[in-house]
C-alpha cells in the first residue's frame, strides 16, 4: 500500500496528475471510491482484491473531465472499460495515467494505451464460475421457463437505474428512458415496462459490455441483470468473433458488418 | 364537506383559441360541470396543472384576472410532450385542470401605490393576470408602468392587449425587442429590457415592482430596481420550477426547504435572496 | 398502551389467524437473491425471521412504487374518470423494524398535515403495523444516532420483542388491539419489563441535536463536493429509503383511454428538476446529493419539526458506491 | 369468434414495399391481417418499434427489406442483419417467443414471395394463437388485486 501511495505522491509532485481516482476504506469496511486532489489525502488510498468496483464510470463525470490530468486506479475490469471507451472515442479530452497492481503485486503505471491493451490481453478474464453456472442453467431451461424466470425477476425492478448509473458504457447524455416524445419506455416500474427497459439496455450494451458484472452486483433488488449483457457478449463473440475491451481499434460490433455474416432465420 | 381528491382534475372545454406568437397560444377554458364552476375560485398569481389525458400534465399560471369570472385563460409555448399535445387540441376539446395552487399577489396591499411591471418573453402571461386585475379596478391604484420585451417583434405575446394598453392614457407602456429582432415596421424601442429599464428609470417612492421573466432578466433587472431605490420587500416576482403535484408533495419544485408550489409562486425579492440559488 | 405476553411457539398460530381474518399480510420473505423483501404472504412458513433489515422499506404499503391515481376513458363527448380508492384492502405489515415504523410517523406528518393526500390517507387508514424489535444490528444501522432505538414503539401499532421463550407484546393503538383480539386466547397479560438486554447494542455515531444545529450553516460547505463525487446519480437510496416521498405523475395509455399513475422518483436523478426549456436548477450531483441530505436533516426539521432520517441504514447498504450517509453528514457539518 | 391474428409488417421502402405493391398490381390475393409500415430502410427499424408493436397488441411481426447487396443505401440491411441476430438472441434468452417475428428479404420483383410470406406468417400465428405474454403480466397484477379483494 505504501508503495502505491508513494507512487501516486510522485505523480502529483511531478504534475502528471491533478486528480487521482482510487479507493479508500469506509466506516463499514467496504472500499469506497475516493477522489484525491491534495497530497495529504494520499494516505487514504488503498487497493485490495476487494476493490472490485469499476472506477472507469467516473471518467464521464464533468468534475473529472474538468481536472484534465487524471490518475485512475484500475482493476482488470476498469482497464477493459478504458480500452473499450477508447475504441469508442470517449476519452479524448482526458490525459489519463492508469495504475494497476498485477498478480505479482507490482505496481504498473501505464501512459500508453498499447501497454494497457497488452496487459488486458494477457490477463483477459473469463466469466466467474457463478455466472457460468447461471448462464448454463438458463440455457438449459425451456423458453417458457426462461420467460417465467425473467418476468419474475423484472417484476421486482423499481427502475432506480442503478444498473445504468454504474455502467461505464452508459455514457449517453440523454438516455432512451428519458425521451418522452415518444415515450419509448414506460416511466412506471411495472413488469412490461421493466422488461422493455432491460431489453433496451441489453441491446444497447450488446457488443459493448465488458462483463464487469457491476450492474448485477449492485442491483438493490438482486436481479442478475449482468447476465443479459454477458450472454449477448458470448453470442456476439461466437457470431462475429469480436471481443469487447480487447483492443482500442475493435469498435462496436453492431455499428459495423461483414457481408458474410451468417444467420439461419431470414427467409 | 368531503375533502376533494387533489389528483382528480376538473374537466374543461376549450372555448376559444388565440394564436399569440409562433408556438404560443392562449386557450380560454370553461367548466363542463356547473358544480365545478361554482366550487372553483382563484386569486391573481395562482397557477394550475393543465392536463391532456394520456399525455400528462403541465404547469402554467392562470393568465386571466380573478376579477373576470366564469372562465380561465392560459398561455403556453409548446415545447414538451404535454404542451405539444395541448397545442394540437381543437376548439371544444376536453382537457383536465387541477388547481388553483399556490399563493397570490397581495393586491389589496397595493391600493394607492404606483405599480411597475418588468417582464420579458413568455413571462408576460402571469403578469397579464395582475395587470388586468389592476385595470379592472383602475381607480384604486396610482401610476401603472409596464416594461416588456421579447426577442423579436413576432415573439411579443398578447399583441392585442399591448395595443390596448398603449392606447390607454393611464398606462405607461415600454415595449422593446432585442437588438436584431426588430422589423422595418417596428416603431417601438429596441434594446434589452434591463437597458430600457435603466434608460427610463421608474420612481421608487410609494411604488412596488413586479418582475417576471427568464432567470437572466431577474438577475439583471432586480439590481437595477434596487439601485433605483426599491426596497427588497417591494419587489415581487413569480418563480416557476418543474412541478408535478402542485400541492407540496412530489418534491420536484423545492428550492431548499421552500416548495414553490405551495409557498410560492409569488415571492418578494427579500424572500428570494434568502433561498439557495436553485431556481 | 397495553402489555401482553405470547409464547414464541404461538407466534405462527397468531400470524395465521391474522391471515384467516381476511386481511392482506405483508411480511419479510427471503428471496433467491439472498435478500429479504416485504411481500404478500399466505402462511407463516414463508416468513423470514433471521434478517437485520429488509432490502426495501415498508413504505410501499402506503405509498406504492406505482399507484394508479385514476383511469379514464374518452367517450363521444366526455371523459369518464374512475379511481379505485375504495378497493384498497385492509393490510397488516408484519415484521417491520422499529425504525421503519417510526418512519410512518414522518410519512403521516408529511402527507397529512397540510393538503392531506387522499391516496395516502386511504391506505394508511387500512394499515396495521406489527413491528419486531431488533436483536441484531450491523455497521450500517444508526437508529440510536437519530433519537430512536432498536426497541422504540414510535409509529407501530404493535411491537414484538423476543425474550427467550416469550414474546413481549406492546400494543400501542386501537388497531393493534384489534389485531391481538383476532386470537385473544394466545395472549396473556404481562407486567412492564425492561427490553434492554434483548435488544441490539448500538452506540450513537453522532448527537442529533448537535448535527441539527451545525447543519444550519452547512449549505456552503466545501465538503459537499468531495463527499458526493462518488455518487452515480441513481435512485437506489431514495427508493429504499422509508421516508423518501418524491414522486412523479405520468400518464400511460393513449388519449382515448389510459391511466394516470404516480411513480416513485428520486432527487438524485439528473432530470428531476429539469425544466422543459432545458434549464436545470440543480445541475450537478453535488447539488442533488446536498438536497437529499439537507432535506433529511434540515429542511424537514424546519418544515415539520422532524428529522426525516430514521437510521435504518438502507441507503448505505444499497449504494453502488457504498457512500455512507452519516459519514457524509459528519464531514459536512465538521 | 375465430381468432384473427394482427400482424404488423415493418418493411423497407425500396424493395419489400415495392414488392408488396407488385403483389397488389398483379392482383395476387393474400391475407388481410397485415398492416404495413413503410421505412426508408431496414437499417432504420429500431428494435424498440417491435417491442412497442407487441405491447400495443400485435400478435406477429414481419420484418422485411432488400436482399443482401441490394440495399438502396448500400449497407443498411447488413447493419440490420447484425442487429436482428443480436436482438433475436436477446429475446430468446429472455424467453420471448421469437417465432412471432418473421424476418425476410423480399425484393421489388418478388410480389408472389411477399404474398406467400404474409400467408405463411398469418397461418403460423393463427396456429400459435393470440400473443398474450405481455398482457398476462398486466393481468397478473390485476389478478393480484382481485385476490386481495377476495381476501377481504
Amino acid at each position: 500500500m505504501k508503495n502505491l501511495q508513494n507512487k501516486v505522491a510522485e505523480l502529483f509532485e511531478n504534475g502528471t496528475i491533478n486528480l487521482m481516482i482510487g479507493f479508500k476504506n469506509s466506516i463499514n469496511k467496504l472500499p469506497v471510491p475516493c477522489f484525491i486532489e491534495k497530497a495529504e489525502q494520499i494516505e487514504q488510498l488503498i487497493f485490495t482484491p476487494e476493490c472490485k468496483g469499476n472506477l472507469a464510470v467516473y471518467l464521464h463525470k464533468p468534475e473529472v473531465k474538468q481536472a484534465k490530468k487524471v490518475g485512475i486506479l484500475a482493476n482488470v475490469a476498469t482497464l477493459r472499460s478504458i480500452v473499450q471507451l477508447t475504441s469508442e472515442n470517449q476519452l479524448g479530452d482526458i490525459e489519463k495515467t492508469i495504475i494497476t497492481i498485477n498478480a505479482q503485486n507490482e505496481i504498473l503505471v501505464f501512459d500508453k494505451m498499447e501497454d494497457v491493451e497488452a496487459y488486458v490481453q494477457a490477463n483477459f478474464p473469463t466469466y466467474t464460475d457463478e455466472d457460468k453456472k447461471l448462464l448454463e442453467q438458463l440455457s438449459n431451461m425451456t423458453r417458457e421457463e426462461r420467460w417465467q424466470f425473467w418476468t419474475e425477476q423484472f417484476s421486482a425492478c423499481v427502475k432506480c437505474y442503478a444498473c445504468r448509473a454504474v455502467c461505464p458504457m452508459c455514457y449517453c447524455p440523454q438516455c432512451t428512458v428519458e425521451c418522452n416524445q415518444p415515450q419509448w419506455i414506460k416511466v412506471s416500474s411495472e413488469t412490461t415496462g421493466n422488461l422493455e427497459w432491460h431489453t433496451m439496455r441489453a441491446m444497447h450494451l450488446a457488443g459493448r459490455c465488458i462483463n464487469c458484472g457491476e450492474c448485477g452486483r449492485i442491483c438493490p433488488v438482486g436481479i442478475p441483470v449482468h447476465l443479459l449483457t454477458a450472454k449477448m457478449n458470448q453470442d456476439i463473440e461466437a457470431e462475429f468473433g469480436s471481443k469487447t475491451g480487447f483492443s482500442c481499434q475493435s469498435g462496436y460490433a453492431l455499428n459495423t458488418f461483414k457481408p458474410e455474416d451468417k444467420e439461419q432465420f431470414i427467409k | 364537506m368531503e375533502q376533494k381528491n387533489q389528483y382528480i382534475p376538473y374537466k374543461m372545454r376549450i372555448a376559444n383559441i388565440t394564436e399569440e406568437a409562433p408556438l404560443v397560444q392562449t386557450y380560454r377554458l370553461e367548466f363542463i360541470d356547473e358544480k365545478d364552476a361554482a366550487q372553483f375560485s382563484f386569486r391573481t398569481g395562482q397557477f394550475a396543472e393543465y392536463g391532456i389525458f394520456g399525455e400528462g400534465e403541465s404547469t402554467f399560471c392562470i393568465a386571466s384576472p380573478d376579477t373576470r369570472e366564469g372562465y380561465i385563460e392560459c398561455t403556453f409555448r409548446s415545447t414538451g410532450r404535454v404542451t405539444k399535445a395541448l397545442a394540437n387540441c381543437e376548439l371544444n376539446d376536453i382537457i383536465g385542470l387541477r388547481g388553483p395552487f399556490g399563493n397570490s399577489f397581495p393586491i389589496e396591499q397595493w391600493y394607492g401605490k404606483n405599480i411597475i411591471f418588468v417582464t420579458g418573453g413568455i413571462a408576460l402571461p402571469p403578469l397579464r393576470s395582475v395587470i388586468d386585475t389592476l385595470l379592472d379596478q383602475r381607480e384604486k391604484f396610482g401610476e401603472i408602468t409596464i416594461y416588456y420585451g421579447a426577442r423579436t417583434v413576432n415573439d411579443l405575446v398578447y399583441k392585442a392587449e399591448l395595443e390596448e394598453w398603449k392606447n390607454r392614457a393611464d398606462v405607461n407602456l415600454f415595449v422593446t425587442v432585442d437588438p436584431g429582432g426588430e422589423t422595418p415596421e417596428w416603431d417601438g424601442l429596441v434594446g434589452f429590457v434591463p437597458t430600457v429599464l435603466e434608460q427610463n428609470p421608474p420612481k421608487s417612492d410609494n411604488a412596488v415592482a413586479i418582475v417576471a421573466g427568464p432567470p437572466i432578466l431577474i438577475k439583471m433587472g432586480m439590481p437595477i430596481l434596487s439601485k433605483n431605490g426599491f426596497a427588497d420587500s417591494d419587489i415581487y416576482t413569480t418563480l416557476e420550477n418543474r412541478m408535478k403535484c402542485g400541492v407540496g408533495k412530489c418534491g420536484h419544485c423545492t428550492v431548499g426547504k421552500t416548495y414553490i408550489c405551495k409557498d410560492g409562486p409569488v415571492f418578494t425579492y427579500e424572500e428570494v435572496l434568502k433561498m439557495p440559488k436553485e431556481y | 398502551m397495553e402489555i401482553k405476553n405470547i409464547k414464541s411457539t404461538n407466534i405462527p398460530a397468531f400470524f395465521d389467524q391474522l391471515i384467516q381474518s381476511g386481511k392482506v399480510v405483508i411480511a419479510p420473505v427471503l428471496k433467491k437473491s439472498g435478500k429479504v423483501f416485504f411481500e404478500s404472504v399466505k402462511s407463516y412458513s414463508q416468513v423470514a425471521t433471521d434478517y437485520i433489515q429488509t432490502g426495501f422499506s415498508a413504505k410501499s404499503v402506503v405509498f406504492p412504487k406505482v399507484e394508479e391515481l385514476f383511469s379514464f376513458v374518452k367517450n363521444e363527448d366526455d371523459i369518464e374518470i374512475t379511481n379505485n380508492l375504495q378497493n384498497i384492502p385492509e393490510t397488516i405489515v408484519w415484521g417491520l423494524r422499529p425504525c421503519d415504523a417510526s418512519a410512518f410517523d414522518y410519512l403521516v406528518e408529511f402527507f397529512l398535515r397540510e393538503n392531506p393526500d387522499t391516496y395516502f390517507a386511504a391506505r394508511k387508514e387500512k394499515t396495521t403495523l406489527i413491528a419486531v424489535s431488533c436483536a441484531k444490528a450491523d455497521d450500517a444501522c444508526f437508529c440510536t444516532s437519530v433519537g430512536l432505538n432498536p426497541g422504540s414503539t414510535a409509529g407501530s401499532d404493535i411491537l414484538l420483542t423476543l425474550m427467550g421463550e416469550d414474546v413481549y407484546v406492546e400494543v400501542n393503538t386501537e388497531k393493534g388491539k384489534a389485531a391481538v383480539e383476532t386470537s385473544a386466547a394466545l395472549f396473556t397479560p404481562s407486567e412492564e419489563k425492561s427490553k434492554e438486554e434483548y435488544l441490539a447494542k448500538l452506540t450513537a455515531k453522532f448527537s442529533i441535536d448537535e448535527i441539527k444545529e451545525r447543519i444550519k450553516n452547512a449549505y456552503e460547505s466545501a465538503e459537499w463536493k468531495h463527499e458526493s463525487m462518488g455518487c452515480f446519480g441513481c435512485g437506489a437510496c431514495a427508493f429504499a429509503c422509508p421516508t423518501c416521498t418524491c414522486f412523479n405523475i405520468e400518464d400511460e395509455g393513449t388519449q382515448n383511454s389510459g391511466k394516470r399513475l404516480r411513480c416513485w422518483d428520486a432527487c438524485g436523478f439528473g432530470q428531476f428538476t429539469k425544466h422543459a426549456s432545458g434549464h436545470n436548477p440543480r445541475t450537478n450531483q453535488t447539488e442533488r446529493r446536498r438536497q437529499r441530505l439537507m432535506h433529511k436533516f434540515k429542511y424537514s426539521v424546519e418544515n415539520l419539526g422532524i428529522v426525516s432520517c430514521v437510521g435504518c441504514g438502507r441507503c448505505i447498504r444499497v449504494c453502488p458506491a457504498h457512500l455512507n450517509i452519516f459519514e457524509n453528514i459528519l464531514s459536512v457539518t465538521k | 369468434m375465430e381468432f384473427e391474428p394482427k400482424i404488423v409488417a415493418f418493411v423497407c421502402n425500396w424493395c419489400t414495399y415495392a414488392g408488396a405493391d407488385l403483389a397488389g398490381t398483379s392482383r395476387t390475393k393474400y391475407a388481410t391481417n397485415v398492416s404495413i409500415i413503410r421505412f426508408p430502410c431496414t437499417g432504420r427499424i429500431d428494435f424498440m418499434l417491435l417491442m412497442k408493436a407487441f405491447e400495443n397488441g400485435a400478435d406477429g411481426i414481419i420484418v422485411s427489406g432488400c436482399h443482401p447487396n441490394d440495399c438502396h443505401y448500400t449497407s443498411g440491411n447488413f447493419h440490420a442483419r447484425r442487429r436482428w441476430i443480436v436482438f433475436r438472441s436477446v429475446l430468446d434468452f429472455m424467453g420471448f417467443d421469437t417465432d412471432r417475428i418473421t424476418f425476410s428479404w423480399v425484393s421489388a420483383a418478388e410480389g408472389t414471395k411477399w404474398a406467400d410470406l404474409v400467408n405463411e406468417t398469418t397461418e403460423k400465428i393463427r396456429t400459435k394463437g393470440p400473443f398474450t405474454d405481455f398482457k398476462k403480466l398486466d393481468i397478473e397484477t390485476t389478478n393480484r388485486m382481485i385476490d386481495e379483494e377476495l381476501a377481504k
